[in-house]
């Protein structure tokens, strides 16, 4: 143990809700310039546990203390006091505010009692500049971020608390590579300070990049807690997992494996995108790679009809088709898997039956009978190993990558001809990713299309039969799969001459 | 608790009744006795036209406000959010039809019920070039600045139905009110049912002066009488909750042996609770709407209807004229107020007009009937 | 589908989670037992029929809001639709038997249409409900007393009137059935199987989180029409049963918006969307009207009712919500 | 009430003044064509009159909806507070400071006992207010059966009867109140606050936002906004009435003025402007229809579909607004 007392210490911490058992007795401390980084599966109560040391649940048992001094946290608001900022996984943003006003929220500057804007603009364009996020303004709504701007707002949001020890649950899940270097930089400057870290993520590399020690957490009990320099990847998946995970990804497709094409797109845009030519296979995983705001997702909206396309073309199984609608989309057999799991995948207070039912029920009268479907979706969600209470648990109250899990079963039950992925396996465990990759390539497999957009470049890289990179609502170019993640970087900002298709 | 005090009057008499509860602070002794004093007068006036009689009038000298014809008469109405005030209102209508040329204009402003727009109402009427005001006040209090502020612009106010709180206007037109009706209604129940039997009285809401006035007077005749009230309750005018409330005196007590109320929109909601729990129905009291005398017939029940005539509609405007010729007009204008009963029910049932009409309208020979009151 | 601890997951853990029916229930029993104390006899069969026959049309009410309410909505047009359903009736039948049914269908076309109204100038003209049925309120109370000059006209028919008014006699056990429970048991039950059926369950997510409803393929706009023409077929089959009851006036429907709410709230259905079941709105509105039956028994005097019901409301509700919240 | 618009407004509304000024000027137009004139002084003195009522309750509305709530007690309080205020001056001028101090302190009092059901008890904003608003009903009826009370002449001629040109002394009370509201929200912690607790109470929360605290005193300063609103009719009407916050609509009305305001009944997105704007368009119409002496029920339909159509031409501007 270090000599000065620790950051935090946590004693014996444990919760249950609605009388299951979610914590289970955690001791861990954090000391001053430490990085300490806690993993585990979906559901294994990290994020609970940061909840409970940064105020948002109260333990049922244990103790917690800070710098030495035991304190009761009554609510967040106590834990800002004592010290303790956090990045939460789920975005804790008011879309209807401005950027200086969520970064403040709860602690506004004052000047003769009245909220000095002037500061908590500057303040934020600081904050902002130490993230490495320049030409993102301080007095844009949120609500017209795309995701991974909304990411850099939260990490500035927990920043502005000027904390002595900073939570960032899965601070990185949004983000891309580009941008987590500046993440890397900013934690190490943080640790300079004497400011202590708890990093949970999934991605392993991070954790083994940036953290001093480690913590692996199982169904709410510590297994171990290392030091990272002692410890493998093999190692830590195995506390993790409770097993070996051989390869991370599955094989990619034959050549005779793919079909005819499946889904064209000729000279199609719309506000966010231009003159977006694309074909894609049965049987193959194309990846689409760019950097944030490149216009993946706006892709994939126009494809699922949400913000259809306006100009262009699209074909599927060589008929035209018009996606003018989420709904029209279901039906002409595309899926899609959204990025924001929370605004626009779960439907909270439905149980997950009900959830993974829902699209189902919405576009498709039972085809072969209520029950038979109900079956069929139980199978599934089972098979993706979706760990709960109950299929009649409140979605809202399992992990999120368990919820993401649930969101799979919704589409694979459709049997979808095309499925649309934006950031699949964000915030899914070593183990439940592998599961997936292995879904997606049995999905292609099967005869499936699968268009995937991922920012973490190693899956799109394993992943992808074939790689799309986007830039500025257009495609800058396309790379095979052998490809490195300099060549997808170069396209994705421009450096490299557009390659030929 | 937090008495309110100094309401307009004041001086209340609290007799120990039975279930009554105590008497209301609107109730004035003096009043009611006037009242009741004028139930048995005669009426000065052509007889066939009850409209124009005034019972022990006091004459005003009014030539100061003599003003060549045509006029604009200017109306400054309540409300029209019940029946009652519609029948009025289109006798009215029909009165200022009737009088012809006399009338160049008649404005009609609708305060919907509300005080607050009644009193900027006014105000806005005295911009228009009125030659007369008649004002009918949602509530006598609270209109009393607005009427009086009408006094200082010049011009002759009428008002009528409701008073307000003060002198100035040139006559004030009603007919008996409600001490009258309240205890025409009670001694007829209270005759009726033998002695000891259980009363159920039903009010359409607190607080409405000319209602208070009415449950006040059957109070103290109740009271006199000893007879048991075994329940006062506020039915919001609405017939399906009248229904209920009736059911459950009738599942508490067994029997009901009179039913008093002080408005007869749900007379006939009550006479069905009887039916519908196959009880005889007792001695009631309704009021002069067609529907209930209708049942009253039909189902020969033992009843009285007081009335509160909306033929009172008519006078303001037939006073208005009066006061603009310089002619002497009765102030308080007291109208007659005619109690229907079994002798004379035939006369007031008139089958071909709707259920909600009011028999005492004194529109039969005003122009557009029936037409205009279907 | 793992499960993590199967240990707690009973039963009781399920009902008791916040939504359930069993808050109202626990009310619906105590008010059975205080009025049990002071009227026994109103727990005998007849007079239990007629009181669950009389408390019909608030109950149909209160399943109608329902669906407004869990799809995300409001609809405090169903007062006034009720109060124009029952005045047009009347003015339509002028009593005369013959045109009982026709006017019957008549109305069920009416509610329904003037619920497809509310529910397109919600989800199409994206107004809020709480605006588009104030709206709809005040158009509905004006058009009928312009239409029926003030004063309502014509009458109700005896054939009419027989589903609010009249009951089926001497059936054995029950003492009697009023045509008003007959009715309310058949569109319960309809309401029942509607919110177990695909649509039921597809509206519970629309209230929930309409844009993921909407990505999953739903037609959220199509989905909350159809529950604002639920509720004003509600209202439709709710005014002929009330019109029944107590004949015709400007009366018969009003503040009935509120007393649903208030109903269905207390049944345990989130304001706001997505949570709660149409048994438990049902409970609820049964629930109010015991409890105005317990205050006629009781002799609450009339001014002092309201207080009283704003407590027990405030209390039950209150007593509810605070013991299924936790942090 | 969380879902009722999918699609981002934007804040700078008053779109509202848009459709004021059309209805001024087709009012305008149409008064005139009839013979009549809608801006004399006596019209305008009442519609100012009437703007002011509706506008004190309904900016208290303004900030109980902003923070994701509802106030639907407001009529119930406004009525008490005419009658505490006016039986307590009981006509004599001296009574006067503390009778409007007694009056607001009762309303106070009431918004607190909506803000810890709101907050403490976790009931429903919409059925606490209703049952607050029952049980001051109660006490009303129970205890007043027609106007009580006299108002303080000095308080009649001034807040009730004063005026500067054809602008009466209360509709000035509104602009001050309104400013005062406006720079609260857009200045103070409190309004960042309360417009984070109505956007997203979790979110607030996990700020460090005292969600109880704001929400309670949000409840207060509405109920006070009533309060004053009561003070003021008590000084139109001589006396303190009973039924004059129901008879007025105000709890509808207020809602409907704030919605109208471009406000999101879900909370988190609106203003204190907007909402006066709303209150003005309404008492416009009325004043129109008045010259006009339309029929109150054809009025009523009128108005309905009025509102209606005022919201949904935002919820156009809106849905434009977004897609661009
Ligand atoms: N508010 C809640 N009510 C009930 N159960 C909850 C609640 N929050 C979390 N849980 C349960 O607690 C367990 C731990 O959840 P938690 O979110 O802490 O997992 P996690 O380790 O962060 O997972 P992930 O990696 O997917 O984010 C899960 O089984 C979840 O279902
Ligand atoms: N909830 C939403 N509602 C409406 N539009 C949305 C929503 N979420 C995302 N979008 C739109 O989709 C776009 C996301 O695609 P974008 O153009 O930002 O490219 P991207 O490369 O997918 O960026 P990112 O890495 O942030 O997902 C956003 O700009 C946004 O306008
Ligand atoms: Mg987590
Ligand atoms: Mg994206």
């Amino acid at each position: 143990m270090p000599d000065p007392p620790p950051l935090l210490t946590l004693r014996g911490i444990g919760k249950s809700f609605l009388g299951v058992r979610v914590l289970d007795g955690i001791d861990l401390d954090v000391a001053p310039g430490e990085v300490h980084a806690v993993v585990g599966e979906n559901g294994a109560g990290k994020s609970t546990l940061m909840k409970i040391v940064s105020g948002g649940y109260a333990p049922d048992t244990g103790s917690i203390e800070v710098a030495g001094a035991r304190r009761v946290l009554r609510g967040p608001r106590d834990a800002q006091r004592a010290g303790i900022g956090i990045i939460h996984q789920e975005f804790n943003l008011l879309p209807e505010r401005t950027v200086a006003e969520n970064v403040h929220l709860g602690h506004e500057p004052v000047r003769h009692g009245l909220v000095d804007r002037r500061a908590m603009r500057e303040h934020t364009r600081s904050l902002l500049a130490a993230i490495g996020e320049t030409d993102l303004a301080a007095d844009t709504r949120v609500g017209r971020l795309g995701v991974a701007q909304q990411q850099v707002v939260e990490i500035a949001k927990a920043l502005a608390l000027d904390a002595r020890l900073l939570i960032m649950d899965e601070p990185t899940a949004a983000l891309a590579d580009h941008e987590v270097e500046l993440l890397y930089g900013l934690v190490r400057r943080l640790q300079q300070r004497g400011i202590g870290v708890l990093y949970v993520s999934h991605r392993l590399t991070e954790v083994f990049d940036l953290s001093d020690r480690i913590t692996v957490l199982k169904d709410g009990r510590l297994v171990t807690t290392v030091d990272t320099a002692d410890t493998s990847t093999d190692d830590l998946v195995r506390h993790m997992v409770g097993r070996e995970l051989s390869s991370y990804y599955p094989d990619r497709a034959a050549p005779d494996d793919l079909g005819p094409v499946r889904l064209t797109v000729r000279g199609a845009g719309n506000r966010k995108l231009r003159a977006v030519d694309l074909d894609l296979r049965a049987g193959e995983v194309l990846g689409i790679g760019g950097l944030q705001g490149s216009g993946r997702s706006a892709l994939a909206r126009a494809l699922f009809g949400v913000s259809p396309f306006t100009t262009g073309d699209v074909t599927l199984d060589g008929r035209p088709v018009r996606l003018r609608s989420p709904r029209a989309a279901v039906r002409a057999g595309i899926a899609y898997v959204t990025e924001d799991r929370k605004g626009e995948g779960i439907v909270p207070r439905q149980s997950v039956l009900d959830n993974a039912l829902l699209a189902g029920r919405a576009v498709f009268p039972a085809r072969s009978g209520h029950a038979a479907r109900t079956r069929r979706v139980r199978d599934l969600l089972a098979a993706v190993e979706v760990r709960a209470a109950g299929d009649d648990q409140e979605i809202r109250f399992l992990s999120g990558g368990n919820q993401q899990k649930v969101v799979l079963a919704r589409w694979l039950a459709l049997d979808p001809r095309v499925l649309l992925f934006d950031e699949p396996t964000r915030g899914i465990d070593v183990g439940a990713k592998s599961a997936i990759h292995d879904l997606v390539r049995r999905l292609a497999r099967d005869g499936a299309a699968v268009l995937m957009i991922s920012s973490d470049l190693p899956e799109l890289l394993g992943m992808s039969d074939r790689i799309v990179v986007m830039r500025d609502g257009r495609i800058a170019g396309e790379l095979p799969a052998d490809a490195t993640e300099e060549d997808v970087v170069a396209l994705a900002v421009g450096h490299a001459p557009e390659a030929d298709r | 608790t937090d008495e309110p005090g100094g309401g307009p009057g004041g001086g209340s008499t609290s007799a120990a009744g039975s279930g009554t509860g105590e008497q209301s602070k609107f109730f004035v002794q003096a009043d009611y006795d006037a009242e009741l004093a004028l139930l048995g007068a005669t009426p000065t006036g052509p007889a066939d036209k009850p409209w124009e009689q005034m019972l022990n009038p006091t004459m005003v000298d009014t030539t100061t406000f003599r003003k060549a014809g045509p006029h604009k008469l200017c109306f400054s109405n309540a409300a029209l959010n019940n029946p009652w005030r519609q029948v009025g209102f289109k006798t009215m209508q029909a009165e200022v039809a009737a009088q012809g040329s006399r009338i160049s204009e008649f404005v009609h402003v609708d305060a919907e019920g509300k005080d607050q727009k009644q009193i900027a109402d006014i105000n806005d009427l005295l911009g228009k070039g009125c030659d007369a005001l008649i004002v009918s006040p949602n509530t006598t209090a609270t209109l009393t600045p607005a009427v009086e502020a009408a006094c200082k612009a010049g011009l002759p106010v009428v008002v009528f139905d409701r008073g307000v709180s003060t002198k100035c206007p040139v006559t004030f037109i009603n007919p008996i009110g409600g001490y009258g009706f309240g205890h025409v209604g009670a001694e007829f129940v209270s005759q009726k049912i033998k002695p000891g039997g259980k009363v159920l009285a039903l009010r359409i809401l607190p607080g409405v002066d000319v209602l208070e006035t009415r449950w006040s007077a059957a109070k103290v005749a109740f009271d006199k009488a000893k007879v048991d009230v075994v329940g006062v309750e506020f039915t919001d005018g609405d017939p399906a909750k009248t229904k209920k409330i009736v059911d459950d005196y009738l599942q508490r007590y067994g029997t009901i042996d009179g039913v008093w109320m002080d408005a007869g929109a749900v007379a006939v909601a009550a006479v069905e609770a009887f039916q519908d729990a196959g009880k005889p129905v007792p001695p009631i009291n309704g009021e002069d709407q067609l529907d209930f005398l209708k049942v009253w017939k039909d189902k020969g029940l033992t009843a009285i209807a007081p009335t509160y005539p909306t033929y009172q509609w008519r006078t303001p405007v037939i006073a208005a004229l009066r006061i603009l010729d310089g002619q002497q007009v009765a102030n308080p204008w007291k109208l007659p107020q005619p109690t229907i009963t079994q002798d004379n029910l035939d006369r007031y049932l008139d089958p071909g007009m709707p259920p909600l009409h009011y028999a005492m309208c004194g529109c039969t020979d005003l122009p557009g009937y029936p037409q205009r009151w279907k | 589908m793992q499960l993590v601890q199967r240990r707690p997951s009973s039963p009781r853990r399920v009902r008791l989670r916040p939504g359930g029916v069993l808050p109202i229930l626990a009310l619906l029993a105590v008010l059975l037992v205080l009025v049990g104390i002071r009227q026994p006899d109103f727990l005998d069969p007849p007079s239990l029929m007629s009181f669950l026959g009389r408390s019909a049309p608030v109950i149909l009410l209160a399943a109608g809001q329902y669906f407004v309410i869990v799809s995300g909505e409001f609809d405090l047009s169903v007062g006034s639709l009720v109060t124009a359903q029952v005045v047009v009736a009347a003015r339509l039948i002028d009593s005369d038997p013959a045109r009982t049914w026709p006017v019957v269908l008549l109305l069920l076309v009416f509610g329904a249409l003037v619920g497809l109204v509310n529910g397109l100038v919600t989800t199409r003209l994206r107004v809020p409900s709480f605006i588009t049925t104030l709206g709809m309120f005040l158009i509905l109370v004006g058009a009928v007393y312009l239409w029926s000059d003030g004063a309502p006209k014509g009458g109700l028919s005896e054939e009419f009137r027989r589903f609010g008014r009249r009951a089926i006699e001497d059936v054995p056990l029950l003492g009697r059935m009023p045509y008003a429970l007959l009715v309310l048991v058949v569109v319960a039950a309809l309401a029942v199987l509607l919110m177990r059926s695909d649509f039921g369950r597809t509206l519970l997510a629309v209230g929930d989180n309409p844009r993921t409803a909407q990505l999953s393929g739903v037609r959220v706009w199509r989905t909350r029409t159809v529950a604002f023409v639920l509720s004003g077929l509600a209202a439709a089959v709710a005014a002929i049963l009330l019109g029944g009851y107590s004949g015709v006036s400007f009366q018969a429907g009003a503040g009935l918006e509120f007393g649903a709410i208030t109903a269905v709230v207390l049944g345990g259905v989130a304001l706001g969307g997505g949570r709660g079941s149409v048994v438990g709105a049902m409970l609820g509105a049964l629930s109010l009207e015991l409890l105005f039956a317990l205050m006629n028994f009781y002799g609450v005097s009339g001014a002092l009712r309201s207080t009283v019901q704003g407590a027990i409301i405030l209390l039950a509700v209150a007593v509810s919500a605070t013991r299924s919240s936790s942090r | 009430m969380s879902a009722l618009s999918l699609l981002p407004v934007r804040r700078r509304v008053p779109g509202v003044f848009v459709a004021l000024g059309l209805t001024l000027a087709v009012g305008w137009l149409v008064v005139l064509v009839d013979g009549g004139q809608l801006f004399n002084q006596a019209t305008t003195v009442s519609l100012l009159h009437v703007a002011a009522g509706l506008g004190l309750v309904a900016v208290g509305q303004t900030l109980v909806i902003l923070g994701g709530s509802l106030d639907l007690s407001v009529a119930y309080v406004i009525s008490l507070s005419t009658l505490v205020a006016a039986e307590t001056m009981n006509g004599s001028d001296g009574a006067l400071l503390p009778a409007v101090g007694l009056a607001l302190a009762v309303s106070a009092g009431v918004g607190l006992l909506n803000g810890l059901l709101v907050t403490r008890f976790r009931v429903n904003a919409f059925i606490a207010t209703l049952g607050v608003g029952l049980l001051l009903k109660g006490y009303l009826d129970s205890n007043y059966d027609g106007p009580a009370g006299t108002t303080s002449p000095a308080l009649v001629q001034s807040l009730g009867y004063q005026r500067v040109g054809p602008v009466p002394l209360s509709f000035l009370l509104l602009l001050a109140l309104t400013g005062v509201v406006w720079f609260a929200l857009a200045r103070t912690r409190f309004g960042h606050h309360l417009v984070a607790v109505g956007g997203d109470p979790e979110v607030a929360r996990l700020s460090g936002v005292r969600n109880d605290r704001v929400l309670v005193a949000a409840h207060v300063l509405c109920s006070l906004c009533a309060g004053l609103a009561g003070i003021y009719l008590a000084s139109r009407l001589g006396s303190g009435a009973p039924r004059v916050g129901t008879e007025g609509l105000y709890d509808l009305e207020s809602i409907a003025a704030v919605v109208i305001g471009g406000t999101a009944l879900a909370g988190g997105r609106g203003g204190v402007v907007g909402t006066v704007g709303g209150v003005l368009l309404l008492a416009s119409i009325d004043a129109i229809f008045n010259q006009l002496e339309v029929d109150a029920f054809f009025k009523q339909v009128i108005r309905g579909v009025v509102i209606i159509a005022a919201v949904a031409v935002y919820a156009r501007r809106a849905l434009r607004k977004a897609a661009s």
